[in-house]
């Protein structure tokens, strides 16, 4: 008996998570090797839903490619959008009218706020709150039907167009979401009384899954998640675009680098993102909403490179271009991807559910990952 | 013979007489017991249908959602339909389980929660069992059914069952302690352990409003063990859907699953009686001394609506927890209950002690 | 007559289930198997004290050994033990020495019961209540229990310290 | 001392954040019947009008003569990124002698469609716009390629040119 005692103590016991699983949130494939409840390693095994996007993209032009993007994150679809049009413009140079700007930030943090509302939705049922899911997905919906009205599509928009937009905003779009400021400023009070004060929810998340800043930078852990840790990495500060220069928002940062942390970045993102919204709203300008372009857009020859920042981190796209219509090579940057790479050492030595916490607080989406 | 909805012991002993006159006192105890244990299951059977129906729609309502409306007005018979699906569905077996034991196990968690609806008293004289230790057999028996999740657990022969079914052990033996405790204060206070003794004492209040602060502690120390011992939210860890797919049950399939989920809400039943019955003064309508008029009033409703009333309210409050609170990790879970639960309890049996001691209880 | 007879058709019911699953519990060679036959015996011990109307005694055996005791022998298997391990046969020689223990036990209950004199009770069943069990409890004179109560209390002490310092000696 | 305020002011810290939780979830369960944003899908179609932008589906808009403005240029069908359309023409030869496309099948297999848009937007005679039927689901695959000119449908000839 004792030796069967020693050899089980021996073992570990490996358990693979997924590629069906409640908590991953899609096809993401964990092999976790446990002594008791206590995680020794995480190994994540991606691919499950590669679809060779980067290789499709050498195939198509520049706007076709708008609909690839879309769904690499699809729940950030207007920014990731935004980072091809934006790099395409500063190609050819052309400047886009003021207009555009406007309307393609507010879309971009009316994006920004469904994702973490959906974010919101998905920590509180990986911790067990299945009630937070229903409310934050009520309260996505009229952000859907904002951008349905205007954009046509509810999750996939493909609105974005290099050189502006697909077509005018609907002249409801103002009225709409200036009441939804309005609304969701009351319903993020009920978030915070639901599971942000929750002392289970406290209790599970502080300290869990620490993240150091020089962690975060050496796995280029970026977004809410990166500046959860401290690490200073707001695109829309730092490199800004669009809009961003000209309003005044803050960057939300904070030390302690543990799922809390993540989790109370994304609250105050949103209600910044309302900050920045409620600026430009009643502001913008008059105008074209595209620039007249060629029905055929040949990039000159060269190397182009332009981020944004994703509801999950720094989205980046790579183009090089031989002066055709189709790009030479395509390399995307995707957020969730390097967090990702930085589950192993926060989850080390942690328990089975604070993995699913660290995770939920991640926010990974998995297509985004794979691509 | 008068059938008397305020008191049903006159019927009960009709029924006695009549199958006396016309039988043997041998063949009287066979029949009677087929009689009550099929009252019983058929009591079970409506109970747990209902109950999973009323969760349904209560979450929806928290949740605002409509909740279950295809099948019949309002969705009613939409368990009714479920239950149809899992009966159709196949049963199927994993490969190297102990088939024997994975196969006995919903048995084991339906019959414990079977056992102990029999010490449950429903309304006067409706009443299978009087034991005169009822609040211990209870406990006693309803101790039975991790058995059956630990069995389940581990013949399944896969990982998140088996990791499902140690959380459960750990779980509701270390909760068992503070349900136990928390039921021993009351005894305290009626000196009693016979259920209807403890019913007949609330009388002239219950001992929730009587028992002063002890009593009130023990009624939330009780509520929040009992919802750990019958693994509901946020006590599920050993089905917590998020960590272990389903915990315990992952495997099972079909009827044997809905054994597993009757079972579950038998519990809640169940443990939402003892708290009405020992708490809330069971089917003894509400009365305040003194005021006759509303005594009388009172008096007018039935007591089996004053035991349903009661029994709704807490199954409404367990519910409210399970559809608010996140869950609880493992560690967090017994700390909860070895360093507040459990020496609050002894503290509380202490002080209960001491009041009925110095006579200060009405 | 009948009543008698109802009587002896659930106690032999009874003692045919302890009889079988002891049997089963014995021979059966996967271990969890075993714990679950053992519980079987014990529930129906249980139900021989109900009919006995002892309940208080048959909700102690439940609670202690069924829901106490046989949890903890499970848990520990879960602990321990995998699905596929199943025990190794028994060597000729220990199962004859077993045999010979189990039928010599037999054989002294077997005469004892047979050679005593049975006196048939005429009073009725006595159903003792929790007042007289929990002042024999606690009754220090004759018949009194105090004394062994206090002395179990010690045990459970130092059973309950030594586990804290077994489990205090290492983390993982 | 410090220890034991903390255990008991943690603990009511903790219950009252708890019962805040339980206060959110009590007023919905009682609000719920007035607050309720869901839909009745089935039951309200008949009262259910999508957005006009809504992309539902690629259509070709005829008007009362059955005349569509689709002149078979195939832009759409360069521009679709999912090779989802296929123009089918035929050589017609006109009165005056000259050589022009004409539509006979412009299909359109939405199985494939991601609706980017692409094709009504380049449309250089704006022949193709969104309709707002969403209910797509088919039993077999190939209904899902649609035709979607009209049966006899012809070119509409625009006024004032020839």
């Amino acid at each position: 008996m004792a030796e069967i005692i020693q050899d089980i103590q021996e073992q570990e016991y490996i358990i693979n998570m997924g590629p069906q699983h409640p908590s991953t949130h899609g096809v993401l494939r964990l092999v976790l090797s446990l002594r008791g409840e206590t995680v020794l390693s995480v190994q994540p095994h991606c691919g499950y839903i590669h679809r060779g996007i980067e290789k499709m993209c050498e195939r198509l032009t520049y706007q076709q490619i708008i609909h690839l993007t879309d769904r690499l994150d699809y729940l950030s679809a207007h920014i990731n959008n935004h980072a091809v049009c934006m790099a395409v413009e500063t190609a050819l140079g052309i400047e886009i009218p003021e207009r555009v700007k406007y309307i393609r930030t507010i879309m971009d943090e009316l994006a920004r706020i469904a994702s973490h509302q959906l974010w919101w939705c998905s920590f509180g049922m990986d911790l067990g709150a299945l009630t937070a899911f229903f409310y934050g997905l009520r309260d996505r919906e009229p952000i859907l039907d904002i951008f349905e009205e205007s954009t046509g599509g509810r999750l996939i928009q493909s609105y974005y167009t290099p050189g502006g937009l697909m077509k005018d905003i609907h002249p409801d779009f103002q009225k709409r979401v200036k009441d939804y400021i309005i609304y969701f400023r009351k319903k993020i009070g009920e978030y915070d009384q639901l599971l942000s004060g929750n002392v289970i929810m406290n209790q599970r998340t502080q300290g869990i899954g620490k993240l150091t800043k020089e962690e975060a930078i050496s796995f280029g852990v970026t977004g809410p998640s990166g500046r959860g840790s401290g690490f200073e990495c707001d695109v829309r500060k730092h490199r800004p675009y669009g809009m961003y220069g000209k309003v005044e928002f803050k960057e939300i940062l904070r030390s302690e680098g543990d799922a809390f942390a993540r989790y109370m970045v994304r609250m105050d993102e949103m209600r910044e993102s309302l900050n920045i919204i409620e600026q430009l709203i009643d502001n913008i300008p008059a105008g074209d909403f595209t620039v007249k372009m060629k029905p055929v857009i040949k990039l000159p020859e060269g190397e182009y490179y332009q981020r944004v920042e994703a509801a999950r981190g720094e989205f980046g796209v790579f183009i090089s271009s031989k002066g055709e219509k189709y790009p030479y090579r395509i390399k995307l940057r995707s957020p969730n991807f390097s967090n990702l790479s930085a589950l192993h050492t926060m989850a080390n030595g942690q328990k089975i559910a604070d993995l699913v916490a660290i995770g939920a607080s991640l926010d990974y989406v998995i297509p985004d990952i794979d691509r | 013979m008068e059938f008397n909805i305020y008191d049903f012991t006159s019927f009960t002993k009709w029924i006695d007489e009549s199958l006396n006159a016309a039988m043997s006192p041998f063949w009287v105890m066979i029949t009677e017991m087929a009689i009550i244990g099929v009252a019983i299951l058929a009591f079970y059977a409506l109970v747990g249908l209902f109950l999973v129906y009323a969760e349904r729609k209560v979450c929806a309502f928290m949740q605002n959602r409509v909740g279950p409306n295809r099948v019949g007005p309002f969705g009613i018979f939409q368990t009714i339909a479920d239950l149809l699906k899992l009966l159709m569905k196949e049963l199927v077996y994993i490969k190297n389980a102990d088939k024997l034991l994975f196969n006995i196990a919903p048995f084991i968690v339906i019959t414990a929660s079977f056992l102990a609806i029999a010490a449950i008293p429903f309304a006067r004289g409706l009443h299978a069992i009087d034991f005169n230790i009822g609040i211990f057999y209870v406990v006693a028996v309803s101790s039975l059914g991790v058995i059956g999740i630990l069995l389940a657990g581990w013949s399944s022969n896969s990982k998140y069952s088996l990791i499902g079914a140690m959380r459960s052990g750990a779980q509701i033996v270390s909760y068992e302690l503070s349900v136990g405790l928390s039921l021993i204060t009351m005894v305290v206070l009626a000196g009693s352990m016979q259920l209807s003794t403890i019913v007949e004492a609330q009388a002239n209040g219950w001992f929730i409003f009587t028992g002063h602060v002890p009593a009130v502690i023990a009624f939330v120390i009780f509520l929040i063990a009992s919802t750990a011992e019958t693994n509901r939210g946020p006590f599920d860890l050993a089905e917590a859907e998020s960590e272990l797919t389903a915990g315990f049950h992952t495997e099972y399939s079909g009827i044997r699953f809905a054994f597993f989920f009757l079972a579950e809400y038998m519990n809640m039943f169940i443990v939402a009686s003892i708290a009405a019955t020992v708490f809330w003064g069971g089917w003894m309508p509400f009365h305040v001394p003194g005021w006759e008029g509303f005594n009388t009033v009172m008096d007018y409703i039935p007591p089996f609506i004053w035991y349903i009333g009661k029994t709704a309210v807490i199954i409404f409050i367990l519910m409210l927890f399970k559809w608010t609170f996140p869950r609880l990790r493992i560690d967090q879970l017994l700390t909860l209950e070895w360093k507040y639960l459990l020496p609050i309890n002894l503290f509380n049996v202490v002080l209960m002690a001491f009041i009925v001691l110095m006579g200060w209880h009405w | 007559m009948e009543a008698i007879l109802g009587n002896q058709v659930m106690f032999i019911l009874f003692s045919a289930m302890i009889v079988m699953f002891s049997i089963l519990t014995v021979t059966s060679r996967r271990i969890l198997r075993a714990a679950t036959f053992l519980l079987f015996v014990l529930l129906s011990t249980a139900g021989l004290y109900f009919m006995l109307n002892y309940q208080f005694l048959a909700a102690v055996q439940i609670t202690l050994y069924a829901g106490g005791i046989v949890v903890l022998i499970i848990f520990s298997i879960l602990l321990t033990s995998h699905i596929d391990h199943k025990f190794d046969r028994v060597p000729a020689q220990k199962l004859i020495m077993g045999v010979i223990a189990a039928g010599s036990g037999i054989a002294l209950s077997l005469t004892t019961l047979l050679t005593y004199n049975f006196v048939p009770a005429n009073q009725e069943p006595i159903s003792v209540d929790m007042n007289t069990i929990g002042k024999s409890l606690l009754n220090y004179g004759d018949h009194g229990f105090v004394l062994p109560f206090e002395v179990i209390s010690v045990l459970l002490l130092a059973a309950i310290v030594a586990a804290v310092v077994i489990a205090k000696r290492k983390k993982i | 001392m410090r220890g034991l305020i903390n255990y008991f002011s943690g603990m009511f810290n903790g219950i009252i954040s708890l019962l805040k939780g339980m206060g959110v979830t009590g007023k919905y369960f009682f609000t719920s019947p007035v607050t309720i944003v869901t839909q009745q899908y089935p039951e309200n179609r008949k009262t259910l009008e999508m957005f006009d932008a809504f992309k539902g589906e690629v259509t070709m808009p005829h008007d009362e003569n059955n005349e569509h403005k689709c002149t078979a240029c195939s832009i759409c069908q360069i521009n679709c990124p999912n090779g989802s359309i296929e123009i089918v023409s035929r050589d017609v030869v006109n009165d005056e002698g000259k050589k022009r496309k004409e539509l006979d099948k412009h299909l359109y297999n939405i199985g494939m469609c991601s609706f980017c848009g692409l094709c009504i937007k380049t449309c250089p005679s704006n022949a193709l716009a969104w309709g707002q039927e969403f209910e797509h689901s088919m039993f077999t695959r190939d209904k899902f390629v649609k035709t979607l000119n009209n049966e006899g449908s012809k070119l509409m000839q625009k006024k004032g040119v020839e």
